[in-house]
């Protein structure tokens, strides 16, 4: 191919070499590719592949050993850690988890004549849990008062897979609005109801596609839908990275994990000035200790690249995600260190 | 009732080949015509377009005229349906329905056009063309038995049975004693002779023992060579042709001399 | 001129490799189908006796999880068939029987073409242009033809419906079902047809006494592909219908059963630990239902063997 | 035999009247069309009026849907009972000729207006190694396609082949029946399964969790092999025995008539059904994507690293579009439009395969 | 080299239907042999049996012997296909292979079974059997175009041409000329007088004076009633046969006033 096997950039100083392989949440896809080829940029004699092929099936393919590290919506539970049997990795190692990969999560929506509606936790729980069927329901009019709100019935569209933003999505809705909306956080839509659509593609395709349609997905792809503010204590705040990134410090790690395990615990119900609580945390998994030393040095040189600045930007312009904070950013590169 | 056929000047064409050319002549009504001549010379093309199965195959074509009782059949609006219902055809291979019992077979073309016959009226047809083509004895304890695990001669029968059910004016016959045994052969010639009480019919065949015993007009067809055209050479009464023809083509084939 | 000895020569070799290579061949895929189903078994015993504590995305057990699934795999491919099958005999017919000879193979060609449309398209084209353009018309049913069970409402806001799903599945199906009906209706012999032309039959009473039986066989041969395809189709599936596993007969509301296939490849990137194997269990239902489907398909055939066209 | 005992109907035709009589002059279809047409304009015209648009395509459509019962009735009228049933049917089967034109024509208007965007050089001659964002290429997975979809027809064209010949020249008893059942089950597998059953064991030969194009070509070889042996089964039963049995009279032994005569006799059906069985499983995304993996860079080696095809590609192009979300949208229909042009091809060269050897019916 | 055939007490079966019971005769190497019986009588299906033909078909069996040459048919290690090279067959339906041209038809036998031939020696051959059939005049032309492109007759014919030209020690016929016109029916007997000298022939026909003319001897097969088996009634020389039968059966049969 011609942008392939072309002249390595002269001046690259790089010796690192070898094939790196990571499997795992299709959410992170588009930020690894631009991690991927940033890496590659720099270091041409590497080849690293990124299997979109969901989070579930990352961290099994991680445990088989059959990938180098893994992507993952979330972090492996307690009980999958005592399980432990993680191939790839020195025995009795423990695994290391970042936080790297931050988006916030938009609600998007089809109306016509209408950007953006101010809404509260119960009433956008109301809505997906079809209990608020108009767009004209006083519940919705109530924060909108300059809203031209049609007669409209509403469509909830939600994801028909099983997937890390319905997970964090449905966990925002438990903790923020526990009256309205009884489930339980799953990956899985939890009731039958409202339009279901695969991927995000398929909700951003189905919202804009039809009328009067609601849904939630990557900030990134909102595209020119209309985007729902959260309120957060007394005021409304829209997607931002900053906010994203906001809510992420503000809230604590899991507790019980190992050193260089950093699993967050998100406060969705925090109220702190300026956070986003609707985000998605993806991780990228590895070793703490491998049991080949081999792709040692590629891993923590790309894991080191993905946490650096220019890696976190190249993945906000690319794939639309929230930088990480430099606060973060120096706990990610202390537990990226002690790999070995 | 019968029917008059005239035939005026026709050409027949496969495509760009002319495989008949230029013949005129008039079949009587209640009468057997018999067609002979050597292999390849266009009986067989000829004779179908005298119902209109000729443009069945992609790219025949006919100019001329056939007059059926003064009306062309190659007339523009003419619905070639409704012509061979009144001329019925038995091929030179017997061709029943594979996917049809013996009964059904018998049936087939009567169902078309009047599927609400009743059962006995059905029943009486059967057996009526059964035995008109002479095979009721051997398949009636088997008449719900596919069509096609019949014997050659026996299926060639089921299918005049058959062309027979429909009751046509005309029928046309493409030598459809050639698979026959002399038994069968026989019965069919009585069923032509009986027939033409009523009905015109056209045999071709390439007996001829056959063709002076049941016609009473001969036409002899022959061709000068591959390639060229059919001719319709002589055209007489049967007697005339076999025993004092006008040509001597006719003359060295009815006589096994030709050639 | 050989002897009378050389009668008594052995089987010849050519006779045997060929004839050897072709039960190798048989026995090859007898081969691969246990392993496929070695596989299965193994990985889906498990999952027979799991309940929702061993797999997150069961409710309570396998068959209770399975259960919709089985009907609306069903039902989807029963949509489809409804659609394709006198859709794909009409357009087999026409290129066959009714269309100018030279315009008939380009057209078969043009179908032919639909059969390499990849499954993804199918998708994106029943996102973005079907489901929008069909969803006018189910607003309609619904408002004015509701009364009748299939046409309940609410109806759908995208026209991502279960009848959507079943229109891109007939069309899926269609361009091979097409094609084998199109091959066995031209295989028709020409004696037959002949011979129910010159009983006075119409085109159509030729096609309905000399093709249609001689095709008979052939036409449930390519219905039973297209079940097969419809039956198993993943992607498509998956990218259009709007599914949440409900168990309704309804054609046109957001809330539509899932098939098989396509729960597999909506669960399966996230699933891990038992709900790997329930989802590998479901594959092993669907094996068993299409199965029970072509079994029918076949006694059908077979019924009436004797009078089948092909002596 | 007495006209007495005639069936009514046959009477039932005036010996008197011309050939012609009853018959609907020949533009007289047309004609009704035009009628049914415009009525259906006119039904949305009086909508348009009420303040829908002008739907086109709904007056064609009512149109279509007029014509049929229209021409139906006066056939009926003028030509009878069968010439009406016989007008019906042609509608019907022209009409179910159009019905399936639609979405195809729909489906090459979008593929082809969508694809064209990046129809250019450097999408035939890049990968997306290294690329984010606009630009890219999917040589990757042109190759990749050809290499898995060519590697599994490989493999399944001998064994579908010689099976259906098995099953139709040889079979007999019980191995035959078992066959054909086992390929009816066959047909039953769910392509995703296909893709984890080929997963599963070339885990077990290449270690766990490896992704190759190889296991890919088994995964699609699962699919189409009862495809192959389905339709070239049809095929070759419709081989007439008469011409087997004139090759046997000759002293031809058995397996020079199947390949010399049954073969050649059948084998416009074959590559048919062949290239339909192509063409089924190179659009396959599932179950490439589980057995096969993805890639952004080249791969020319079957049996080791994972490998890209174009189903996958554009199926990761659309589910996980990045920033310009167009260039990814557009870089998906690019590979759609490709993915048809090969099989067009392959069809097209089918053809040319059947037509070389298809059996020359004269009369 | 010509071959005797004896025929001991054969039984043939469709499956379970026994078609044709108890059948013994010799055939002498050098003669012609007819068949002759009332259609459905089993003579094709007996005659299949003189060359394994009858076994292709599924269900198909024999019970009893049938030497050639004091070897067995029937043995159990006896190769079907060299039975069938030096015993050839022409059928009742021409069956030209619709893949091939007329060169190729003719060609068949030989070009099947890849044996190499060289192209003068193929040329050869081509026009000599062509000319055997009778239709070398008319197809010299077009020896490139597909067989089945020909009338009913001209592909009976070729298939003939066919069958001659592997030069088989045995020829059977099943109705070889039921589509044939009188010259070429002519010039297919002659052949067969011709071939004669050479080979052992045994011809199925409906035609008595075919039967009288061209045989040696005479077979008759009769039937008792449907679902009964065929059997042989009485064998014997043609002129016996015909002029002077022992069973009554034959002589009606023989001088058409059957049943
Ligand atoms: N479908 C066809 N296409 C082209 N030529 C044909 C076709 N059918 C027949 N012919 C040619 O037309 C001529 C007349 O054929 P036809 O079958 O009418 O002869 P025939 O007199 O019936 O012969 P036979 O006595 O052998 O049946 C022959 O030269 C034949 O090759
Ligand atoms: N394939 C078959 N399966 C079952 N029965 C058959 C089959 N072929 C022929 N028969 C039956 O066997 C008997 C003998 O048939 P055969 O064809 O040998 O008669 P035939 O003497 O050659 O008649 P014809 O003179 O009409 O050719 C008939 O009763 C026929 O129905
Ligand atoms: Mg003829
Ligand atoms: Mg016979």
């Amino acid at each position: 191919a011609a942008n392939e096997g072309g002249a390595a950039p002269e001046e690259s100083a790089s010796t690192l070499s070898g094939n790196l392989v990571g499997a795992g949440a299709s959410s992170q896809d588009a930020a690894q590719q631009s991690w991927i080829a940033g890496f590659q940029t720099a270091n041409p004699d590497v080849t690293i592949d990124y299997d979109p092929s969901g989070s579930g099936a990352g961290r099994e393919t991680f445990l088989e050993g059959a990938s180098d590290f893994a992507g993952s919506d979330r972090a492996f539970n307690d009980e999958e850690l005592a399980a432990g049997g993680f191939a790839r990795c020195a025995p009795d190692s423990t695994i290391v988890e970042l936080p790297l990969y931050i988006s916030p999560i938009a609600v998007i929506f089809n109306v016509e004549g209408v950007d953006t509606l101010n809404l509260d936790a119960a009433t956008i729980a109301g809505i997906f849990a079809g209990t608020i069927t108009k767009w004209n329901d006083p519940a919705i009019a109530a924060t909108n008062p300059d809203a031209t709100l049609p007669d409209l019935a509403i469509t909830p569209v939600h994801r028909s897979d099983d997937s890390g933003t319905t997970e964090n999505f449905t966990e925002y809705l438990g903790a923020a609005a526990p009256d309205v909306w009884t489930y339980e956080a799953d990956g899985v839509w939890p009731f039958e109801g409202g339009e279901a659509a695969q991927g995000t593609s398929g909700v951003v395709d189905a919202v804009t596609n039809g009328t009067g349609t609601i849904g939630y997905a990557d900030a990134s792809r909102a595209g020119d839908l209309g985007t729902v503010a959260v309120q957060v204590g007394d005021e409304f705040v829209s997607y931002s990275p900053e906010a994203a990134a906001a809510i992420v410090d503000a809230s604590p790690f899991a507790e019980g994990r190992a050193e260089g395990d950093l699993a967050i615990e998100l406060d969705r119900t925090s109220t702190e000035a300026g956070v986003y609580p609707v985000v998605l945390v993806s991780y990228l998994i590895a070793c703490g200790t491998y049991a080949e030393t081999e792709n040692v040095e590629l891993v923590t040189s790309y894991l080191s690249y993905i946490a650096s600045p220019e890696g976190q930007d190249a993945a906000a312009a690319d794939a639309g995600s929230a930088p990480i904070s430099d606060t973060l950013r120096e706990q990610i590169t202390a537990a990226i260190d002690s790999i070995s | 009732m019968s029917k008059r056929i005239e035939v005026k000047d026709l050409n027949v064409y496969y495509s760009k080949f002319l495989a008949v050319e230029g013949v005129s002549l008039e079949i009587e009504p209640r009468s057997v015509t018999a067609f002979i001549g050597p292999s390849g010379c266009g009986k067989s093309t000829f004779l179908r377009t005298l119902n209109r199965m000729h443009e069945v195959i992609p790219g025949a074509r006919v100019e001329g005229e056939v007059l059926i009782d003064g009306n062309n059949l190659y007339d523009a609006d003419v619905d070639p349906v409704l012509v061979r219902r009144q001329v019925g055809m038995v091929f030179q291979r017997p061709n029943p329905f594979p996917t049809m019992s013996i009964k059904e077979n018998v049936l087939a073309g009567v169902k078309l056009n009047n599927s609400r016959i009743s059962k006995s009226d059905a029943d009486e047809l059967l057996e009526k063309s059964l035995r008109g083509a002479n095979l009721w004895n051997e398949v009636k304890d088997r008449l719900d038995r596919p069509g096609s695990g019949l014997s050659g001669g026996q299926q060639q029968r089921l299918c005049i049975a058959r062309a027979i059910a429909v009751s046509p004016e005309v029928i046309l016959m493409d030598e459809p004693c050639s698979a026959l045994d002399p038994i069968s052969t026989l019965a069919i010639e009585d069923l032509i002779e009986e027939m033409k009480q009523q009905y015109t019919i056209v045999i071709v065949t390439h007996n001829m023992q056959q063709a002076s015993r049941v016609s009473d007009k001969t036409a002899f067809f022959n061709i000068a060579g591959t390639g060229k055209p059919g001719n319709l050479i002589e055209y007489d009464d049967t007697t005339t042709i076999f025993s004092n023809p006008s040509v001597q083509a006719t003359e060295d084939y009815v006589s096994g001399r030709f050639g | 001129m050989s002897t009378t000895a050389a009668i008594k020569a052995k089987q010849r070799p050519g006779d045997r490799v060929f004839s050897g290579s072709a039960v190798f061949a048989g026995s090859m895929i007898l081969v691969t189908l246990a392993a496929v189903a070695i596989f299965l078994i193994v990985q889906s015993i498990p999952a027979f006796f799991a309940d929702s504590e061993d797999a997150s995305i069961l409710p309570a057990n396998f068959w209770a999880y399975v259960g919709p699934l089985v009907f609306g795999t069903v039902w989807a491919a029963t949509l489809a068939l409804i659609m394709a099958i006198p859709v794909s005999i009409g357009i087999a017919l026409f290129i066959s029987h009714y269309a100018p000879r030279r315009l008939a193979s380009v057209l078969g060609y043009i179908v032919d073409l639909l059969a390499a449309v990849p499954s993804v398209v199918f998708g994106l084209w029943g996102i973005g242009v079907l489901a929008p353009a069909v969803q006018p018309l189910y607003s309609w049913l619904v408002d004015n033809l509701g009364w009748f069970p299939l046409f309940g409402g609410p109806v759908s806001g995208t026209g991502r419906t279960i009848l959507t799903a079943g229109i891109v599945l007939a069309v899926m199906v269609l361009p091979i079902m097409t094609a084998i009906c199109r091959e066995v209706f031209l295989q028709t012999p020409v004696l037959h047809e002949e011979a129910a032309l010159a009983l006075g039959a119409t085109r159509w009473e030729m096609i309905r006494t000399a093709v249609l039986p001689f095709g008979r066989s052939g036409i449930i041969s390519a219905s039973v592909l297209g079940l097969g395809r419809a039956l198993g189709e993943t992607m498509a599936v998956a990218m259009v219908l709007s599914a949440s596993g409900a168990v309704t007969f309804q054609l046109l509301t957001s809330v539509n059963p899932s098939t098989i296939a396509a729960n597999i490849a909506l669960s399966f990137p996230e699933a891990y630990g038992m709900n790997v194997n329930v989802l590998i269990a479901t594959g092993l239902i669907l094996f068993v239902v299409t199965f029970a489907v072509n079994a029918f398909a076949r006694w059908i055939v077979s019924r009436r063997k004797e009078f089948s066209g092909a002596n | 035999m007495t006209t007495t005992t005639k069936p009514d109907a046959v009477t039932a035709v005036p010996i008197e009247n011309s050939l012609t009589a009853g018959r609907l002059p020949a533009p007289a279809p047309w004609i009704i069309l035009g009628a049914a047409i415009g009525v259906g304009a006119a039904i949305f015209g009086v909508l348009a009026l009420a303040g829908n648009e002008f739907n086109w395509g709904g007056a064609i459509i009512v149109g279509a849907l007029l014509y049929i019962p229209s021409i139906w009735l006066f056939s009926m009228l003028v030509e009878g009972r069968r010439r009406a049933m016989d007008r019906l049917v042609t509608a019907l089967v022209t009409g179910a000729f159009v019905l399936a034109m639609i979405p195809l024509i729909s489906l090459t208007i979008t593929v082809v207006t969508y694809g064209l965007a990046r129809f250019d050089a450097e999408f035939f001659n890049s990968s997306m190694r290294n690329v984010t964002g606009e630009g890219g290429g999917a040589l990757h997975a042109i190759v990749g396609t050809l290499l898995i979809t060519g590697a599994a027809a490989v493999i399944s064209i001998p064994i579908g082949l010689m099976t259906s010949i098995y099953l139709v020249e040889y079979g007999r008893g019980r191995l035959a029946r078992g066959i054909t059942f086992l390929v009816d089950v066959m047909t039953g597998i769910p392509s995703i399964v296909a893709g984890l059953f080929a997963y599963a064991l070339f885990s077990i030969f290449l270690g766990p969790g490896t992704r190759t194009g190889i296991a890919g070509s088994v995964a699609l070889a699962v699919l189409m092999i009862p495809v192959v042996v389905r339709s070239s089964e049809e095929m070759l039963r419709l081989v007439p025995n008469e011409l087997r049995e004139a090759a046997y009279a000759l002293g031809v032994p058995k397996w020079l008539t199947i390949v010399k005569v049954v073969l050649p006799t059948s084998i416009a059906g074959i590559t048919t059904g062949i290239t339909l069985a192509v063409a089924r499983v190179i659009g396959e995304t599932a179950p490439l994507l589980i057995a096969a993996g993805f890639t952004a860079s080249m791969n020319y080696n079957l049996f080791d690293g994972r490998m890209s095809s174009l189903p996958v590609f554009v199926y990761t192009q659309y589910a996980n579009q990045g920033n310009p979300p167009e260039a990814y949208l557009d870089r998906a229909w690019a590979a759609a439009l490709t993915l048809i042009l090969i099989v067009m091809a392959l069809n097209l060269i089918a053809r040319l395969v059947a037509r070389f050897f298809a059996p020359k019916f004269g009369r």
